[in-house]
């Protein structure tokens, strides 16, 4: 869909007339927000617009937005959304989700989409914990975390989103964090630039059940510590008193402090269309010693299943010329009785 | 001493090893009568999903055919003729040969080992337990390989050309015009002279060896039947099913979306959509059943006719969504393809035992529409039905089939489709008519309860659903608890009131009696056939075949009353009876069997005589 | 001016904002009237999942107890005496403060801006709409923070001490002694003293303050009740049910494994079994529902004592796998703790309107035993009983409780275990006395058709189980029509015979008469109370509430016989009704009511009273 | 488990009774025999090895070995083989899958038993197609396919399994071919040892609806051309007459032709416990135009769920002393009535 350049929407043209309930302090509030700005500046019509979520917390957000929006089932925002964009391509598609219901009982539907790479954006709120049914962990939850569902520590490994999405073929991965508008602003336009499937990660904070599980690298005062935003053609540093960067020991990338032994030049440079780089980047990720990874850690492009869908459809029309059902009804063998 | 008889109806099987080509073989049989102007049914008999070993019990394929010059229903319970190509299938189907049927043999594959893989302890060809037949030896594959021995083909090639030996013998015995098959050949095999030149030997060949065979003691006759002018296919009922969507669609003139996954005997349905895009039909493989309906039900809401297809272990996995469905109130198709249960059961058998599941298996007091197929042509009009409905009451609508009339074909005369098939109205606003200020999602009609239909794309109407209680009057979400019981209310009441918008129950027989018969589904053919049969014999019974399960024509009640007993037979433990029985307060019997296959006219011409007996 | 009444059972109920501590208050309410001899019933109701903001309406958090010096068997219909913390839990509540009740508001919350937020137009306070209650308003933020002016803490602490303020009132009002919330204070507060002594502080002060309160019209004092001797605690419903599989497994000296998918209101059985681990107790969370069943399964495979526990939703997902469980003939109980539908529905609101899907939401001729309990500490009877029943059946039994009886907590009587729950005999198989050549997994004991369970490690039983149609005998897969008939026929006989092995139904009143009342599962209190009253009447009415739902108790019909009229109080749209019409072919009538809240005993009384008018 | 070294089974002791009814000249036939000669060797009781799968052609297998067997529903055998494990963890767990009961309906079992590490192995018959259901398309059908679902060609992206199980954090993945008992026996052997998830795709022939669909790169002509074999600590290098390796190219990995310009040692050594070059092998891996990988790509150690429950319980259990149940009745708020 081309942009359209004279529609002047406000943020407030998003928002429904319902009353938004979640906890004081939830970083839903900052995503919804973001979302809402990041919108009027799309370039689409607010009836084009459709948001598809599953349940939790995360997923009662189509309510708040004054667009067409669905409260699905509980990990099936992928599938429900992956028909409505087949169905109808012109639509701009945001499937909205929390790491339960898109990583635990969603998982396949979101690799699937993911693989198929339908055209739409999924945005996977991460609080590494279920929030909707009060303080279960989640299958992003630290290894040992104490929750409801695990009074001695949790065992299970998490998984890495980002990882994951790779693993599915993904050909846009990004992440971004609830304290940080712009940011999110930033990556939801590109996402939504993007065509195929985007895959978007939000740190968010829920302070009832899991405060503070980011806060090391979401936090002002820490952040610039502990992650590094990724600018695509620009070398991967970051810190905020003493300047840090990454480079490649081997195979492996490193954090060096620069300054004598290393400089600028000695790091990598990010480049978002580079599924080498990429699939060290996911895997450098999980590892929590490392930084955490702002901004969009790959994009490339690929064939995308719902333009391929209505490509096949009118290949067929072409070539079979119009639908002619009584042609369907007397094709192969008939015989007449008089 | 060849004699010619005429007879109403024949009753012929082929069976064989899976790789024998007898669907082929029964195909070209039943399309042959058909054109000759007789009524038709047939069973293909797949064996289970895997190929088995050559030879072997579990590797039988088979095909039956019925055919006549009085109306068929069924494909017949017992058989004339039974065309066996190894000891195997003879194993298989022997049990279902009427006394002094014609069994024709091919002595070639009556091996020592193959005798042996079949399960017989001696030769049956010799052991005198085919007595009281008209048994045909033929040593197919040499005979075949003989007749065609000038013919450049190797001779793998030509042995694989006997089921057309067997079938040019076949179609002597009953005076068939081979041109349909001939010309077929010529068709198929047009790019392959040897092989056309083979197959037409063959099947020329059996026809004169049958000629000239001392052992064909007679021959049979069946006249033409008095059949409907009009022009006629066949037609098996997952087809069927597929292209009554595809002309609901395009009555109601929205796009077609099929989201579903493969499952047996249901995956023919997925197989023949992907076929017609042209239709602008898209058919969508996912990644499993749930993903299959919910898929569907984002095209449904995106504003096509959403449908999906499964059988019952992926019914079951769509309940949660079948539930939001009826939540959101879209319209929505669901079919069930049943086969045996419970579990992955017998999943290439037949059975009716999904009843219950499409009335019950969801949480919560979760009422929908229930529709289902009476026999494979009807599929057509089911399907339409059951897509008229959704679209009309915003309603997901269950539709069901069975695995045997899914596959079962029979002559379907072409339908004036423009006077009968042709105005679906949905509930699809026109954004433009709208007072958008103070239109509600959740508005409904005053009469019928069904709401209006906005889809993205729409100005002004934009509004978010769930699956959570929504408040009677805006639609937004709603804990309260009087709203709740009024949306429970009304939620049954749209569906009641669905009555209100399908046929009243046909009645077959008088209006009074002693015995009524009611039935459903896939099982119709062979009870009517039960209930004629009872009626010339003079007994006073009548039946009522439900095709509108859910809710039922509005005269089902009064009917029962009229009858001092009430029997349902069905292919299950005793659903539709203890359905009726709660409903109608009545004391109706059930006849039930869980056998994998359909009912026999005579099993069920005893039970309803034995209840007759009892009233 | 103050009076004092001796009361028989009071209800009172405390109800502020989600952060203002009411569950707390409530239960310290509920524990020190335990200690205090009398009977009690209490009923937490929590808001929507989500922490809706300060002062709504969506997010009042309320506690109700109805205490007594006679048997008490619900959180009562009306509330004698309302505590209000704010003008939502004022909005919410007022309409079940009985007229003349007693109404404690704390006036500082009363404020324009959360008078409107809760809806009122006007200050209620002094709108005149209060009148006829007896209105004690306290400014308890003021108040509070004054009583506590010397204690070194910030003001946010202190004003939230302010719950146990409100209660030290209501402690003085009916009489009760504060000794037991001192203790719980001293330590639940041991590592914070400042905060002990504010909150005991607090709690006295509000006693005190009450004690000169010239509004102070009546206190009100309720006897210890007669209670069977023992030694008591209090109970949650989804505790008890947790305990109970625990006991269980204890009892069958087999290992305990819990395979479940967090869902409300079943998450705190999951919550609860996580705990228990030197109970050779484990808990598995899946990635879902359906993971969440079969890795039970896995574990019931393995000789675990198999379990899963979810809610409508969740257990419409596992329609498969059980389907599954079913067809291996293996022990595994499956918890559906009902909630509001259908689909998402209402989530933290009660109803019992998954029986149908208990029964039939599988694909198939399917079935299996299903047991409902009645009351929190039943859920701990019917827990073992599940198991038992999974257990010497070799089956899946369905447990079904509701939100409701989850979370509302009584008083319960320490069972003597040791006596009667100590010994389960489960079917598993000792290989070294088994004649290993001649065993088949599928062999069965004659008389209850149960099979035998052979585990992996056991030498010499290796077998394969499938979904797939079994052989009768061998038990590998078959095909066979008759064998199918033969499998369904037994797999229904097993769980019929199932009746053999539970207590026959017990009736509560004459053996015959006017009226039966039929009920099932939670709704127990009311209707026991209900139809209490009426036989104080004089009216003819007798009860069987139903614990065993499938198989039921075998005199079931022959009660039924004996009354003139049957009703069937349920809280769905009618779904026992309709299986005890279609089972007992009799015309039971239904009352029901789906507002996501429990029966009412007066919305009972009046309609067994109108069913009794009728007959 | 300790291997147990007295037991001498031979192949037929692990055959069941039952006939196989695969068709003739399906790949199933070859893992089967490979399978039962590898469980010769493995040092476990009969009794103590359960398979476990799902529906397919494919899982079948558990009637045709004489052990435990479990055939249970479409695409949940690892959720069912998860429970079993960690019930009882003395047992070696088998899960027989298909492309499409394993990567399509269960596609999310799979990737949590991957992300816990539960120690069984994951045995995946890969023939790119639905063979039960008789010929349509699977998650790892390759692109344009014809197939009974797809009459106009497949507009899918396929999974590449490995690197699907990489983003799921997978400790071990291994890749074999049906036409390749020894191979296979090998990589089954090494699973087993493995402890944690050991995920094992085979390349498998479906004669009837995807015949050849490997054959480039499995059939004995063309193999050596188009596959490598990994082999711990060596280069890859591969190639029947002309002979190739693998170098890196800033981080991409090309095909070389050895001679001139390259040598042995410019080439990739493989090395199977580097997390960041198992990142490339399966990214490359996923490309179509690269030589196929076939051995034991991954393999490092990380905690396994059903020993952590284990520990678990017994620490719990240390902890807290004899479980006492009349001591739980009586916990709490307790009051005695005379
Ligand atoms: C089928 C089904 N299973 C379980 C639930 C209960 N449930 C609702 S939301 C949720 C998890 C929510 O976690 P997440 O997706 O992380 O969202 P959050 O609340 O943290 O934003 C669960 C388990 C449900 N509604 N439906
Ligand atoms: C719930 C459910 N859905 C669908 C099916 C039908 N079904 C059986 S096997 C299968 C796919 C098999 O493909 P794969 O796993 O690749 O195994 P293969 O036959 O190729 O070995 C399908 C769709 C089923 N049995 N159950
Ligand atoms: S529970 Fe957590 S995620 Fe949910 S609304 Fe509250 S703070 Fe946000
Ligand atoms: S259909 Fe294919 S996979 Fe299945 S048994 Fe036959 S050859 Fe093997
Ligand atoms: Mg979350
Ligand atoms: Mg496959």
């Amino acid at each position: 869909m081309s942009k359209n350049t004279e529609l002047t929407y406000t943020k407030k043209d998003f928002s429904s007339d319902q009353e938004v309930k979640w906890c004081p302090g939830c970083g839903d509030y900052a995503i919804l927000s973001a979302i809402q700005t990041a919108l009027t500046q799309i370039g689409r019509k607010r009836e084009e617009i459709v948001f598809v979520s599953g349940i939790g917390c995360s997923s009662r957000f189509p309510y708040y937005m004054n667009t067409y929006g669905y409260h699905t089932i509980h990990g099936r925002a992928p599938a429900v959304a992956s028909g409505l964009k087949t169905a109808n391509p012109s639509l701009s598609v945001w499937v909205i989700t929390g790491d339960g219901d898109s990583l635990s009982i969603g998982g396949n539907h979101l690799i699937h989409a993911i693989r198929r790479n339908i055209d739409m954006n999924i945005v996977l709120f991460n609080n590494e914990i279920y929030g909707l049914t009060k303080g279960q962990y989640s299958p992003t939850t630290q290894q040992g975390q104490i929750t409801k569902s695990t009074p001695y520590g949790s065992l299970d490994r998490p998984f890495s989103p980002a990882k994951l999405a790779f693993g599915a073929s993904a050909t846009f991965i990004a992440r971004t964090l609830d304290t940080d508008s712009k940011h999110m602003q930033e990556v939801m336009l590109e996402a939504e630039s993007h065509r195929g499937t985007s895959f978007i990660e939000i740190y968010q904070n829920c302070v009832i059940f899991n405060d503070g599980c980011h806060s090391s690298y979401v936090d002002k005062q820490s952040r610039e510590d502990h992650s590094i935003v990724l600018t695509h053609g620009k070398p991967m540093i970051f810190g905020s008193e003493i300047k840090k960067g990454i480079i490649l020991d081997h195979l492996t990338p490193k954090v060096v402090e620069l300054g004598e032994t290393y400089t600028e030049g000695d790091c990598l440079i990010h480049d978002k269309t580079n599924e080498m780089l990429a699939s060290l980047l996911v895997a450098m990720d999980a590892n929590k010693a490392m930084p955490k990874l702002y901004g969009v850690l790959y994009a490339v492009n690929d064939v995308i299943y719902n333009e391929q869908v209505a490509a096949q459809v009118a290949e067929v029309k072409a070539k079979k010329g119009p639908a002619d059902f009584h042609k369907l009804l007397n094709s192969g063998d008939t015989w007449h009785i008089e | 001493m060849s004699t010619l008889t005429e007879v109403e109806s024949v009753v012929v099987r082929f069976s064989g090893d899976s790789g024998d080509g007898m669907q082929l073989t029964g195909n070209q049989f039943s399309n042959t009568s058909a054109m000759m102007g007789n009524d038709i049914a047939t069973f293909p008999d797949y064996p289970a999903e895997i190929r088995a070993p050559q030879g072997t019990i579990a590797g039988v394929s088979g095909f039956q055919i019925h055919f006549g010059s009085r109306e068929i229903f069924t494909p017949g319970d017992a058989t004339d003729m039974l065309v066996a190509f190894n000891p195997a299938a003879l194993k298989v189907n022997l049990k279902d040969l009427k006394k002094g049927g014609t069994l024709l043999v091919n002595s070639d594959a009556f091996t020592d080992s193959k005798i042996a893989k079949a399960g017989f302890e001696v030769n049956p060809l010799e052991s005198g337990e085919l007595e009281g037949y008209q048994v045909i030896k033929v040593p197919m594959d040499s005979q075949t390989i003989e007749a065609l021995k000038e013919i450049d083909l190797d001779t793998k090639s030509k042995k694989r050309c006997k089921n057309f030996y067997a079938l040019g013998m076949t179609y002597f015995l009953y005076h068939r015009d081979m041109k349909t098959t001939l010309q077929w050949m010529e068709h198929k095999f047009s790019d392959h002279p040897q092989l056309l030149l083979a197959n037409q030997s063959a099947m020329k060949a059996g026809a004169h060896f049958a000629e000239t065979l001392e052992e064909v003691v007679s021959t049979y006759k069946v006249s033409s039947a008095k059949i409907d002018p009009g022009t006629y296919r066949q037609i098996n009922g997952n087809t069927s099913t597929a292209w009554g969507f595809i002309r609901a669609a395009q009555a109601a003139k929205l796009p077609l979306f099929l989201g579903s996954y493969p499952i047996t005997p249901a995956s023919d349905i997925l197989h023949e959509l992907s076929k017609y895009k042209e239709f602008d039909v898209k058919t969508f493989q996912a990644e499993d059943e749930i993903a299959g309906i919910c898929a569907a039900m984002g095209a449904g809401l995106a504003g096509s006719l959403a449908i999906t297809t499964s059988s019952g272990p992926g019914i079951g996995l769509k309940g949660e969504a079948i539930g939001l469905a009826i939540s959101y109130e879209m319209p929505l198709v669901i079919v069930n393809v049943q086969r045996g249960g419970p579990s992955t059961g017998l999943p290439t058998k037949t059975e009716q035992s999904d009843l219950f599941q499409a009335f019950y298996g969801r949480n919560g007091d979760a009422p929908l529409v229930i529709v289902a197929a009476s026999r494979p042509n009807d599929c057509f009009h089911m399907a339409y039905e059951a897509s008229r409905l959704a679209l009309e009451h915003m309603t997901p609508v269950i539709m069901l089939t069975d695995g045997y009339i899914a596959n079962g074909t029979e002559p379907w005369k072409i339908p004036d489709v423009d006077a009968h098939y042709a105005d679906i109205k949905h509930k699809m606003l026109d954004p433009t008519t709208v007072d958008t200020e103070n239109w509600s999602w959740i508005s409904r009609d005053p009469k019928t309860h069904v709401r209006d239909w906005a889809i993205p794309g729409m100005p002004g109407l934009e509004h978010r659903i769930g699956g959570l209680e929504k408040d009677f009057t805006t639609g937004n979400v709603s804990y309260d608890p009087a709203n709740h019981q009024k949306m429970s209310n009304i939620r049954q009441a749209k569906i009641e009131a669905v009555s209100e918008n399908i046929p009243l129950q046909e009645l077959e027989g008088e209006s009074s009696g002693d015995l009524l018969i009611i039935s459903w589904g896939g099982t119709y053919g062979a009870v009517e056939m039960a209930m004629r049969a009872l009626q010339k014999e003079g007994k006073k019974v009548s039946l009522i075949h439900l095709r509108y399960i859910n809710p039922m024509p509005k005269n089902v009640g009064e009917v029962i009353k009229n009858f001092k007993k009430v029997i349902v037979p069905e292919l299950n433990m005793g659903q539709m009876v203890h359905l009726i029985n709660a409903k109608f307060g009545c004391n109706a019997i059930g006849f039930n069997k869980v056998e994998g296959l359909p009912f026999k006219i005579a099993e069920l011409h005893a039970a309803f005589t034995q209840a007759l007996n009892e009233v």
